[in-house]
């Protein structure tokens, strides 16, 4: 029987998810028996021609992590999409935009400004930001377009899967690949490697009352091990999340940051997790609501800390 | 500018605020015609993703409103309404959208001239904003 | 849904006369609904309430083979049901009908017929994507325990306790004093026929007492109540009388010995009483009881008197050991009737009540009228027991006052003061009365006649205008006031002032409406579900009002509010079983992540977290349907039958796409 | 914020108290608020406008005896008084009830107010003339300060307590 022909690429990411595929360790060797792997920039030396010069549909799937950020990633994405006949979007970047969506509350402009010029170990008397084109001696050189607004992996091409995850921890994409490789397969659009239930369903803490005084930041205190940390007055993302990844924060004492996006049937991680805490504010009167209210500092870096690309507003408003 | 006529969705609590606006009309107080009101049991039922996603589907700014604290026919259910909009608006202004254009208000069945001082103000403070046009906000900067 | 073949909707628009037809273009209407997906028939009609109307919509839904209709017309507060109706006699779930409210808020409230228009065709768009989305329902039906809890035994609790006993049904009455009776016990006559008020409320109080499907909790408080209309669980507690009611023969050989004595709260605190004592005499059950808080010592037992009394001299009847009990019983509607209390007169410093004992509040005054009463009868002077010469009735002491005291009126307080002018005069011929008022508000069956009457009186002087200040000046009580008839301050010197302080709920009220999640209003007494077309039920459905807990009321308000609300009651009760609206919430298990943050919020506890499938279950039976747990459910595992985010999503895009 | 309130809220009585040097034993005096302390009573909120007793509170502290008297919250009718001469009998029936209940100096907060008492005092006989003063006088002639600087009648001020058994403090 012929290999399976794989394909892993990355956007705009940390490199986190090219690690969480070597977390299969040696299950990769094994791996590679079922399957030929065609393409995978962050481990062996391909180039772009490469890919461009496989006929379209060649490749059966290829994984893409990392956001859209610029307008390499989306030539590479709209390529590597018309080369496989399915494509994934590996990891919450490509998902639902991660942390580098979070450029969506600022501008091109501003970052900018910040990176190139206010940061006060940038040496640039001349003020120079970078220019999609510039004309040297040598020539015309070019480098890829900063966008404004930072999009998802389906923001840009189609998308057949998604695999959420900051990065998505090794058993599940071991499970993810074995499934490809296996070829059973749910729906198009579906998602793997999550529970379709909240991390609150596996998570082993104990509950008492659903109530919260006063907001408090993970800085602030040493959590009870024991009990829910929303009741503790710690943010966790938990209700709003998927499960799947096995708690690992919560087991670290750390609070749930969101990353394995929002539930299936929720248009919006970040706000129905604003409802949920909000809810349940131990509070009557306008001040005292507004007292806990204040607590939450940053709310959008909270509660779209992974899911700004794939939030209802996308992006703030310039 | 003028000419621009806000889109205000407003959800009305069917036990205080919406009859407040049928009062309204019994008694033919005249308000301008921006807000279409959506009929639910309880501002209760009101879920931040609502109003955002009513934004980003083109509303120009929603209306919230339900009994006054105390009133409420679920006994509190507004309370839980006011600690929900309370995080939400302190979100929205991270998000850039100006207070104006999402607004929670107490209306009672008795106070019709509120319900209309309520529009009235929402659409002209709406109007001097100008259109919300969340969709070409995200396109366009992209 | 998504396999079931697209519904085929009809709209029908009414012109409402010109109601509506007047401002919006109604063909317009027509036409653009006529282009909606999923609409196949679109029409109009004058009225369309009316038979012709409603024949229309029915007819249509049977030739067009409707499956949803939309009805274009005035606010569904005002014919939802009507049109619901209409479309079940055509066979369709009344769920699968929906009315756009293009009047209230739609023709009458907007002048420019072109926006007119434009916003009641986004109004129609609306309900057809709503009905499109709406899931056919069936009324969930409950069973209903058919037995009556009434709170408070004043005269509304006794009318409305009697009417839903006659009727053959089981009662549970709780009075937390020692006997029934309430305020108008107190009373010595009534307006305006002057009869003895204890002659016509004490073969009632009797009755009560002999009824058979009557069960008496004296001395009792309502602790908890459980559950929902024609299903409520109620405890209550009851303090012990600690005498025997069946042994006691009322000798008062206990009272006689025992030391302790304190204000008589019956007399207004104007005579003492013992700590063991009958109220008054015609109290039910007649028999003594001892009130534990102003006992000398029962335990450990300290003092114990009155049992050696009654063990020597009478009934050995009285048991210091007795213990509070605690009844549960389920009933399946609860009447309020738990009265007033008065306006606390010494916070109106202008008048100086509680500086002078001769300056008093008209329930004291009636006690002094009453034959039964501190000076059996005589008008006296608690200062020095002199017959007054010059007395001052003080009407709306406290009440019309927004700024300092009540705003609002008591409504009783121009009759009784007519009537205790009166009666002043009958028994202190050679007196002068003078009666402060602002207006005389005497509607009601023989009222004004009974007022003119007292007014006629001679040495009776009605003054219109306020009082500024009452106070002592070398042992007088000056009366500083104004008639602004004759535009004069006037000043006199009074041996006895009356004030006509205004009635606020009685103290249990609130602690009662916590309990039974019943609102109330700005005052603190009992909110109506509708002031007009709905006076006698409370918001929350099984509870029923009645009396002056609801607002100041004079007897026979009272007496037929408590019919009412008896008879309310009785309907209820009527059939086994009562139909609930179906549109509740629902959890999607399997979405369902178990996290709780929704059972806290609900107000009727209809959410639980089932331990072993680890996820919410909702009980349709308690649930209102408010929808505040959907709003908060994470998971979107929670949501409202026929409002679903969908359907709320749909009519927003309604909205902002025209 | 009244300078009363001061006194009352910031400062505290007892504090005052602690400060008297010259205590005015046997001084009867009459508080008269008329409208300016407690009317209109939602916005002036300083006591009780019917049964005030803060300027008693502070006399007390000061040594003096506080006479209470029915008129010490009656209208002086000032504003009358700008126009006509309506006012003179209500001043004069304030400085009456006064008297009556054996007050012998009057102790007011408001300048409209004393100069209308003032006239109210018109052709009242010698023996029974009534000092109208500021109650800042009175606390300054207890804090010890020199009648003169308070523009105060020393000697009237002295005769009236002379009236009184003046013990030494």
């Amino acid at each position: 029987m012929t290999k399976q022909k794989l394909a892993f690429n990355w956007a705009s990411s940390c490199g986190g998810c090219e690690i969480a595929i070597f977390e299969l360790g040696t299950k990769l060797i094994e791996l590679t028996n079922k399957v030929e792997i065609v393409f995978w920039p962050a481990i062996m030396d391909y180039k772009y021609q490469d890919l461009e010069a496989k006929p379209d549909g060649n490749i059966d799937v290829a994984f893409m992590n990392g956001a859209i950020q610029n307008s390499e990633n989306e030539h590479i994405a709209k390529m590597l999409r018309a080369k496989s006949k399915i494509l994934v979007a590996f990891g919450a970047c490509a998902y639902t935009g991660g942390i580098p969506a979070l450029a969506n509350t600022t501008t091109r402009d501003e970052i900018f400004t910040n990176s190139y010029k206010d940061t006060p170990t940038t040496v640039n008397p001349e003020k120079i930001v970078p220019q999609t084109k510039v004309q040297t001696k040598e020539g015309e050189l070019t480098i890829p377009e900063f966008y404004n607004t930072v999009k998802t992996l389906d923001q840009v091409v189609d998308v057949d899967y998604y695999v959420p995850g900051c990065p998505p921890v090794g058993e599940q994409v071991s499970k993810v690949i074995t499934q490809f490789v296996e070829g059973q397969l749910p729906p198009k659009g579906s998602v793997l490697g999550a529970s379709d239930r909240s991390l609150c369903y596996e998570c082993k803490r104990v509950r008492d009352e659903r109530k919260i005084g006063k907001i408090v930041r993970t800085y602030q205190t040493i959590p009870d091990p024991q009990k829910c940390l929303l009741e503790q007055g710690i943010i966790c993302m938990g209700p709003a999340t998927r499960g799947g990844c096995g708690s690992v924060c919560l087991d670290a004492n750390m609070p749930c940051r969101g990353c394995y996006g929002p539930l299936p049937k929720t248009m919006d991680q970040g706000g129905k997790m604003l409802s949920a805490l909000s809810s349940i504010f131990d509070a009557q009167t306008e001040e005292d609501i507004q007292k806990i209210a204040d607590g939450v500092e940053d709310p959008i870096g909270t509660f779209y800390r992974f899911s700004m690309g794939r939030s209802l507003m996308r992006r703030t408003k310039k | 500018m003028s000419s621009f006529e806000p889109k205000i969705v407003g959800f009305l609590c069917k036990w205080c605020s919406y009859a407040g606006a049928d009062l309204a009309g019994t008694n033919r107080l005249k308000y301008p015609s921006n807000v279409s009101s959506i009929r639910v049991n309880c501002s209760g039922r009101i879920d931040p993703t609502l109003v955002m996603k009513a934004l980003a589907l083109g509303a120009d700014g929603v209306l919230i409103a339900g009994c006054h604290p105390g009133d409420c026919h679920y006994t509190n259910g507004n309370i839980k309404t006011l600690r929900r909009f309370k995080l939400l608006q302190k979100m929205l202004d991270q998000f850039g959208i100006e207070r104006e254009r999402v607004r929670l208000e107490w209306i009672s069945a008795a106070e019709g001239e509120r319900y209309a001082q309520v529009v009235r103000s929402m659409t002209e403070q709406i109007r001097l904003l100008g259109p919300l046009n969340w969709k070409h906000e995200v396109e366009v900067t992209a | 849904m998504g396999t079931t073949p697209p519904k085929r909707v009809g709209v029908f628009v009414c012109h409402c006369g010109l109601n509506i037809a007047g401002t919006v273009s109604i063909n317009e209407v027509v036409e653009r609904a006529k282009k909606q997906a999923g609409v196949v028939f679109a029409f109009d009609h004058k009225y369309l309430c009316s038979e012709p109307g409603q024949a229309l919509i029915k007819d249509s839904i049977k030739q067009q083979h409707l499956d949803a209709v939309v009805v274009a017309a005035c606010s569904p507060a005002m014919h939802e049901t009507t049109f619901k109706n209409v479309a079940r006699s055509a066979g369709l779930n009344r769920y699968n009908c929906e009315v756009a409210n293009i009047r209230e808020q739609g023709s009458w409230v907007h002048d420019d017929r072109e926006k007119a228009t434009r916003k009641s065709h986004i109004a129609v768009r609306q309900a057809i994507e709503k009905v499109k989305l709406n899931e056919a329902l069936e009324p969930i039906t409950v069973p209903v325990t058919r037995k009556v809890l009434v709170v408070g035994g004043g005269i509304a609790g006794i009318r409305a306790a009697l009417d839903v006993a006659n009727a053959g049904y089981e009662v549970y009455l709780v009075e937390k004093s020692g006997t029934i009776g309430g305020r108008m016990a107190q009373l010595s006559e009534t307006f305006p026929t002057l009869d003895c008020s204890t002659c016509i409320l004490g073969p009632l109080m009797v009755e009560v007492y002999r009824h058979p499907k009557i069960k008496l909790f004296r001395l009792s408080k309502v602790e908890e109540v459980k559950g929902y209309i024609g299903n409520f669980k109620v405890t209550v507690r009851q303090e012990p009388s600690y005498v025997d009611v069946a042994k006691c023969n009322a000798c008062g050989e206990c009272a006689k010995v025992c030391p302790a004595e304190v204000p008589n709260e019956f007399d207004m605190g104007l005579t003492w009483r013992k700590a063991i004592y009958t109220p008054f005499a015609q109290a039910v059950p007649p028999a003594y009881v001892l009130d534990s808080k102003n006992c000398l010592g029962l335990l450990p037992q300290a003092c114990g008197e009155c049992e050696k009394a009654c063990d020597k001299y009478g009934t050995s009847c009285i048991n210091l050991d007795a213990w509070p009990e605690v009844h549960e019983f389920e009933v399946g509607a609860i009447i309020a009737a738990t009265g007033y209390d008065l306006y606390n007169a010494a916070n109106l410093t202008e008048y100086g009540y509680g500086t002078h004992p001769d300056i008093m509040t008209s329930l004291e005054f009636e006690r002094m009228l009453s034959a039964s009463g501190p000076t059996s009868g005589e008008i006296r002077c608690p200062s020095d027991g002199h017959t007054p010469r010059d007395i001052v009735f003080i009407q709306c002491a406290g009440q019309r006052e927004p700024e300092t005291a009540l705003p609002y009126c008591s409504k009783i307080c121009c009759m009784y003061t007519a009537r205790h002018a009166m009666m002043f005069h009958h028994k202190v011929p050679e007196g002068q009365a003078y009666v402060f008022y602002m207006d005389i508000r005497a509607g009601g069956k023989g009222y004004e006649e009974f007022v003119k009457r007292c007014q006629e009186e001679k040495g009776l002087l009605y003054l219109r205008g306020r009082v500024a200040k009452v106070y002592e000046e070398n042992g007088k009580l000056i009366v500083k006031g104004v008639d602004t008839l004759s535009g004069k301050t006037v000043e006199i010197n009074a041996d006895l002032v009356v004030l006509a302080v205004g009635m606020v709920p009685s103290a249990e009220t609130h602690e009662l409406a916590t309990k039974l999640k019943a609102s109330l209003d700005v005052y603190g007494f009992f909110a109506e579900a509708h002031p007009k077309l709905r006076p006698l039920e409370s918001p929350t459905a099984g509870i029923y009002i009645a009396g002056a807990g609801h607002a100041p009321k004079d007897i026979p308000d009272t007496v037929a509010q408590a019919s009412g609300a008896a008879s309310k009651a009785l309907d209820l009760l009527s059939s086994p079983t009562l139909e609930r609206e179906p549109t509740v919430a629902k959890v999607t298990g399997e979405l369902c992540s178990g996290c709780g943050i929704c059972i806290p919020l609900c107000p009727y506890t209809a959410l639980t977290l089932n331990a072993t499938t680890k996820v919410a279950e909702v009980s349709a039976a308690l649930c209102e349907g408010c929808g505040t747990c959907i709003a908060s459910c994470p998971s979107g595992a929670l949501s409202l039958r026929n409002l679903t985010d969908e359907q709320i999503l749909a009519m927003v895009e309604a909205i902002v796409a025209s | 914020m009244h300078f009363l309130e001061v006194l009352r809220d910031r400062i505290g009585f007892e504090r005052v108290e602690k400060a008297v040097k010259a205590p005015l034993k046997g001084l009867r005096v009459g508080a008269y608020y008329g409208c300016l302390l407690l009317r209109p009573p939602g916005e002036m909120k300083l006591d009780d406008p019917n049964r005030p007793s803060v300027m008693e509170d502070l006399l007390t502290r000061l040594g003096c005896t506080p006479i209470d008297y029915p008129a010490r919250t009656q209208c002086c009718g000032s504003y009358l008084n700008i126009s006509t001469l309506e006012s003179e009998p209500l001043a004069r029936g304030i400085i009456e009830s006064a008297r009556n209940s054996g007050a012998k100096v009057l102790a007011v907060s408001c300048p409209l107010c004393k100069y209308n008492l003032e006239t109210g005092r018109n052709g009242s006989a010698a023996e029974d003339y009534m000092p109208i003063v500021y109650f800042t006088q009175l606390l300054g002639l207890a804090l010890g300060l020199d009648p003169q600087q308070l523009q105060l009648d020393a000697q009237k001020m002295q005769s009236i307590r002379e009236t009184q058994p003046v013990e030494v403090a």
